[in-house]
């Protein structure tokens, strides 16, 4: 943070400055004492409180990963459901198939490929940056795929298991019609734990982000931790992981809520 | 009593059942035809793990360059005779570096899942048979680690303490325990209900030859199952972190470093990017295919919980 | 054998085969049985002797690892093995009842037992809406689950087990059905809960003509609850007829056996008879007569080929044995 | 008069069950104020349907539970005051037969292994005289000794529970607490264990509490009978009065139920005891029973009938039971 010709007492004057020179243990405290009213300390290469900085990017991470666990719920759940409904069809091995690639690939590299075959090679979309929404598709969809791949697999277990349940078997001795089984009876209870696990995908996404963020360049909380880390910025990095955790747990408490809503065996005690 | 009984029907039974038997042959076969596929695709990961695996073991026998000797009259060559995978821009063949990325990789993915694991049982079995604070101590912390998305958690860890081979198998270590943790712990505890453990209590049976004895063998399928599947996730997170420069430093080669070192050279030398992503590819599906295959056989019911 | 007038049922020659990890076995062997409107069969048979997969084969809900080979099911005079599945839809839940064993996970947590009741109604017989809730309401007293509006909107997990057999019933009796299939309704309910339940149905019954097969271990139940009797053994039947005269001189000695072996409330302290040897393996079963192992009469001729099925004439019955159905009692 | 084997004065158990975080936690009471005695040497039957509190019963004379209050001495020791040593001596003289042969046997582990278990905790045999002690256990059993090497998804129900049963014998206890020990088995494998757990006990003099929802087994096996009805005894008595003289209406509709007459009307006994087993949660005023109980009276639904003796060994916890025969 000096100039390399800096002296030593302009070092011993920083040090001084920064509070560097208390013993260990009041730094933390003082460092507690901040987190909680809310100050992260200023951020050394912004020089702004290191959460405004923060909060400042989140807007472009939220909008990958939301739209990253969009593709993941609008193409990994009805996969999953049909590769259950119809096991053994061709629907189910190129579900399968869809998911253990998905699995394999991880999202930087899916990412690098893409920009190789559609950025550079077609020349369709741009290599990275933001903008208008073809700079969303790809990154969108290395994230997306990788989590699609691990929505299906669970809609499609869940969807199985409650295939077998002793009330499906009361539901088709009812000589309900078959769509309604599966999408009334069948559905309605496999979906409980694919929401828990969707939930659970947004932490998947948050840190699959960060390398989609860095190959795509795109502006996110990511990008913005990875470059703080190569800088030595800690404030900012605090403030990131502190803001993603609290945001996760915010979010199971969410779908614990949510479950509740749904199941009414939680609901009616 | 003499029987009044009409003369007995024809020879009923044996032979009827013998041409009930085939029909029922025929409606099974297209699950034997589903099962010979699974087999055929779960055959051909095995041996490309096998070549993976050996490669990373025996690398001489596989390239005779060295991982990090440059040759500046052959830089940024495609992929040839001479140089299977291409060179990259200081001349360095591609193949013999993907080599020696792997076997980093392979290294430090198992060290990771074998500590992960290791814990993560162990933790997993205390906090269901001991339940109450143990149980909820253990739980909280594994929430912790899950409420940080593991590439964050590494991010920051590594940031704090560095980054080298030990400090990355740590960070992977810690970024990963909690998953076995929670899955051992719940069929620990569906197995903590089973008459056998109440009876070998009964029998006088210590807490821990009750653990070691009973609960642990019988979870012994899904943890099998539950590390392959998770040498995937952790190659894709050390190739992640060595991508972001957070993970292996160059110039040591691992298969993330290798593809970010091509990054720039997309349009013109695309290989060397590509080629070594794709190894990462096949290593991860490899695994990815054995974990589900073992999964169907061991313990079905695991798709659920993980 | 001509189809009687008052028959709802005519089973004959069924087979269903399934496909297990080890080797196709055939847990429905040729079995035939008759019921007339207004009585009730009690399938009895112990655990593996295929009772349940008849009542499956019979509704055409077979597993997908299960087939039904052979034989044929007339239900009112049609064979059901050649209705296509809508046909079955549209049978199921209107001509043909079914109540399962477990009243704990026969009915859907997450929706209410008005929705559930209701639904009989509103994809069969084409009520209109507004009728369908009076419907659920009549049925639900029919069934005597107490204060039926206020229990109208509450879930299954609000139910003792005892009144979830009765939505269950009420569910399976919305449409007047010709046939009521029951696989041990009672066998999770507490004693005093079972006969309440058995109750109920005999009274359905005599309102309503529903032919009854009843599926259970219980031989006690089937004394006091059935008309005829059919006994299973390893797929197959091994001796059929009217429930007082199989009790009372029973031909098969499975049957014979079975009866002495259940402890009885007496004052008496002599030690009951059980069978010895283990029950039947159905992946290797023996060439002869299934039961040979472990009877007392088995003879060279049991060995060697299975029993000729022999019909009772005056009781409309019959058995399977070589040594009981000719020579002496 | 020998000292009675097993003995519980005044007991109760009572679970504090939380219903959702913010209502406060309700008191399900499963026993209340039990007492009964098994002499040595003899078989006592507990019977009651579900939520009679039978199996946490048993489970606190096994040690398993800890009783509310109340004592139960098992031969001579207070179970709830023993120390880490003297349960561990307590395990040598009372030992469990389990409902379930499917869940009583580890899957992982040879028969061998699962029935000398009990005699490596206990150290009393080791290497070549404990292979001949299983081997011995086994016949006893009924099983043959090659079973030793087999594992238990190799056996049958019937032959499952018989390794459960050697298990059992293993450290030759005084008394076996049988919990529903033959009701998750065929009916033609019931007999078979009824009278190898009878045979058992004439040779090796062992005393049993017998556990069943099944009034038919319990009469089989018992000598005296205790029944159980929502934690608390509605009558207990010798086999034979039970049988000639049962006084309480709950046992008269038991009786009822489990013993059938060729044809006769289901309603006869179906119409007798009403409505359902209330939950322990709230349990009714008074007579536990009255709200099922056809001849129930006002009396009956204010003041608990207490248990009154009608003989030397019959009591009877019910206001009207000389009007019941």
């Amino acid at each position: 943070m000096l100039p390399p010709e800096a002296t030593a007492a302009d070092r011993e004057l920083l040090r001084r400055s920064m509070g560097l020179d208390q013993p260990l243990v009041v730094q933390y405290l003082r460092f507690l004492g901040d987190l909680a009213v809310g100050d992260f300390g200023l951020s050394y290469r912004f020089n702004q409180p290191a959460m405004s900085v923060v909060l400042e990017r989140v807007g472009h991470t939220l909008v990958l990963t939301f739209t990253a666990l969009g593709i993941a719920v609008l193409i990994g759940v009805p996969i999953g459901v049909m590769s259950a409904v119809y096991r053994d069809s061709w629907i189910d091995l190129t579900g399968k198939l869809f998911a253990i690639v998905g699995q394999s690939a991880p999202p930087f590299f899916f990412g690098v490929l893409m920009i190789a075959f559609f950025s550079v090679h077609l020349g369709w979309l741009p290599t990275g940056g933001t903008g208008g929404l073809q700079y969303l598709i790809m990154p969108a969809i290395a994230l997306g795929w990788y989590s699609a791949a691990g929505t299906m697999r669970l809609t499609r277990a869940s969807m199985s298991e409650v295939l077998e349940a002793e009330y499906i078997k009361m539901a088709k001795i009812k000589g309900l019609p078959q769509r309604v089984i599966i999408y009334k009876h069948a559905l309605r209870n496999a979906c409980l734990p694919v929401i828990t696990f969707t939930a659970l995908q947004l932490g998947v996404l948050l840190g699959g982000a960060v390398s989609v963020e860095a190959v795509f360049a795109w502006p996110g909380l990511g990008f913005l931790i990875l470059k703080s880390i190569e800088d030595l910025d800690y404030t900012i990095v605090q403030a990131a992981v502190t803001l993603i955790a609290l945001s996760f747990t915010a979010i199971n408490l969410l779908v614990d809520l949510l479950y509740a809503w749904i199941d009414p065996r939680i609901r009616y005690d | 009593m003499t029987n009044a009984g009409t003369p007995a029907k024809s020879r009923p039974a044996t032979d009827a059942a013998m041409v009930a038997q085939s029909a029922a042959v025929l409606t099974v076969l297209p699950r034997r035809r589903r099962q010979w596929a699974q087999s055929a695709l779960v055959f051909v990961a095995a041996a490309v793990l096998a070549l993976i695996l050996s490669a990373a073991m025996l690398p001489w026998a596989f390239s005779r360059y060295e991982p990090n000797a440059m040759d500046l009259m052959a830089t940024l060559q495609a992929p040839s005779l001479e140089h299977l995978f291409g060179t990259d821009a200081l001349g360095r063949d591609i193949l013999c570096r993907s080599i020696y990325g792997a076997q980093i990789s392979i290294f430090v993915a198992a060290c990771a899942v074998f500590l992960a694991g290791a814990v993560g049982t162990a933790l997993g079995i205390l906090a269901a048979y001991f339940r109450g604070a143990t149980d909820a101590i253990i739980m909280r912390l594994a929430d912790v680690q899950f409420s940080l998305p593991a590439v964050i958690l590494a991010m920051f860890l590594v940031g704090a303490i560095g980054a080298s081979i030990l400090n990355l198998i740590i960070v992977l270590t810690l970024a990963n325990w909690a998953r076995f943790a929670r899955v051992i712990r719940s069929e620990a505890l569906s197995l903590r209900t089973r008459d056998f453990v109440l009876l070998a209590e009964l029998a006088g049976a210590s807490p821990l030859r009750v653990m070691v004895r009973h609960i642990a063998p019988n979870i012994l399928s899904s943890l099998i199952v539950l590390a392959t599947l998770d040498v995937g996730v952790i190659v894709i997170l050390e190739a992640t972190l060595s991508f972001l420069g957070l993970g292996i430093r160059p110039p040591d080669p691992s298969l993330g470093t290798l593809i970010a070192d091509g990054r720039g050279y997309l349009a013109t030398a695309w290989w060397i990017s590509v080629l070594p992503g794709l190894v990462l590819m096949s290593l991860i599906l490899a695994c990815n295919t054995l974990g589900d295959y073992l999964r169907d056989r061991l313990s079905p019911t695991l798709a659920m919980k993980w | 054998m001509v189809t009687g007038v008052s028959d709802v049922l005519q089973v004959e020659n069924l087979t269903t085969c399934v496909a297990t990890r080890n080797g196709i076995i055939t847990a429905v062997d040729n079995v035939s049985f008759r019921l007339s409107r207004g009585s009730t069969l009690g399938l009895v048979g112990e655990s593996g002797s295929g009772k349940s997969m008849t009542c499956l084969s019979i509704q055409r809900l077979l597993p997908s690892n299960s087939v039904v080979a052979a034989g044929s099911i007339r239900f009112k005079g049609e064979d059901l093995l050649t209705k296509t599945p809508r046909q079955m839809e549209a049978i199921r839940g209107r001509e043909i009842g079914m109540i399962l064993q477990d009243p704990m996970t026969s009915l859907n947590p997450v929706f209410t037992v008005g929705q559930q009741v209701g639904e009989v109604f509103r994809y069969h017989k084409g009520t209109r809406p507004r009728d369908i809730r009076t419907k659920v309401l009549d049925v639900l007293k029919r069934v005597r689950i107490p204060a039926p509006a206020e229990r109208y909107h509450s879930y299954p997990h609000q139910f003792s087990g005892g009144m979830r057999q009765r939505v269950s019933i009420a569910i399976n009796i919305g449409n007047h059905p010709d046939l009521l299939i029951a696989d041990e309704p009672t066998t999770a309910l507490d004693v005093t809960v079972q006969l309440q339940i058995l109750h109920l149905l005999r009274e359905i019954q005599q309102e309503s003509g529903m032919a009854i097969i009843f599926v259970t271990h219980d031989l006690n139940l089937v004394a006091r609850f059935c008309d005829d009797v059919a006994v299973m053994y390893a797929g197959r039947i091994v001796e059929k007829g009217p429930v007082k005269t199989v009790f009372a001189d029973p031909k098969h000695p499975y049957t014979r056996d079975l009866l002495s072996a259940i402890p009885r409330i007496s004052k008496s302290r002599d030690r009951l008879r059980p069978i010895p040897g283990q029950p039947p393996v159905m992946t290797n079963l023996p060439k002869g007569c299934r039961f040979e192992p472990r009877c007392r009469l088995a003879s060279e001729r049991c060995r060697a080929a299975y029993p000729d099925w022999v019909e009772q004439k005056e009781t409309g019955g019959g058995v399977a044995c070589w040594e009981t159905a000719v020579g002496a009692k | 008069m020998t000292l009675p084997f097993i003995d519980l004065q005044d007991v109760h158990k009572a679970y504090n069950v939380r219903r959702g975080v913010f209502r406060a936690g309700k008191l399900l009471h499963a026993v209340s104020g039990v007492s009964f005695s098994v002499p040595e040497g003899s078989t006592f039957g507990l019977v009651g349907e579900s939520g009679s509190g039978k199996s946490t019963i048993a489970r606190m004379v096994l040690g398993a539970e800890a009783a509310t209050s109340g004592e139960v001495r098992v031969a001579g020791q207070n179970v709830t005051t023993l120390d880490r040593k003297q349960r561990f001596q307590l395990r040598r003289t009372l030992q469990p037969v389990l409902q379930d042969p499917y869940s009583s046997l580890n899957p992982r582990i040879r028969i061998a292994a699962i029935v000398d278990e009990p005699l490596r905790v206990h150290r009393i045999e080791h290497g070549q005289s404990l292979k001949a002690r299983v081997a011995q256990l086994l016949e006893q059993v009924g099983l043959s000794a090659e079973t030793m090497r087999r594992y238990p998804n190799e056996l049958s129900g019937g032959q499952r529970q018989r390794v459960a049963i050697a298990r059992a014998i293993s450290i030759n206890p005084r008394c076996l607490v049988l919990d529903e020990p033959v009701s998750a088995l065929d009916v033609s494998i019931q007999a078979q264990i009824l009278n190898l757990l009878k045979d058992l006990q004439a040779r090796l003099r062992l005393t049993y509490l017998l556990i069943s929802h099944d009034l038919a087994v319990v009469s089989y096996m018992s000598d005296q009978i205790g029944v159980l009805y929502l934690g608390q005894f509605m009558e207990i008595a010798s086999r034979e009065d039970i049988i000639a003289n049962a006084r309480h209406p709950y046992t008269q509709a038991l009786m009822a139920a489990a013993d059938s007459t060729i044809g006769e009307e289901v309603g006869r006994v179906g119409n007798a005891v009403q409505g359902e087993i209330p939950s322990p949660l709230s349990p009714p005023s008074g007579c536990p029973f009255h709200p099922r109980c056809p001849m129930a009276e006002a009396r009956c639904r204010q003041e608990k009938p207490a248990l009154r003796a009608f003989g030397p060994s019959h009591q009877v916890a019910c206001h009207l039971a000389e009007s019941t025969r």
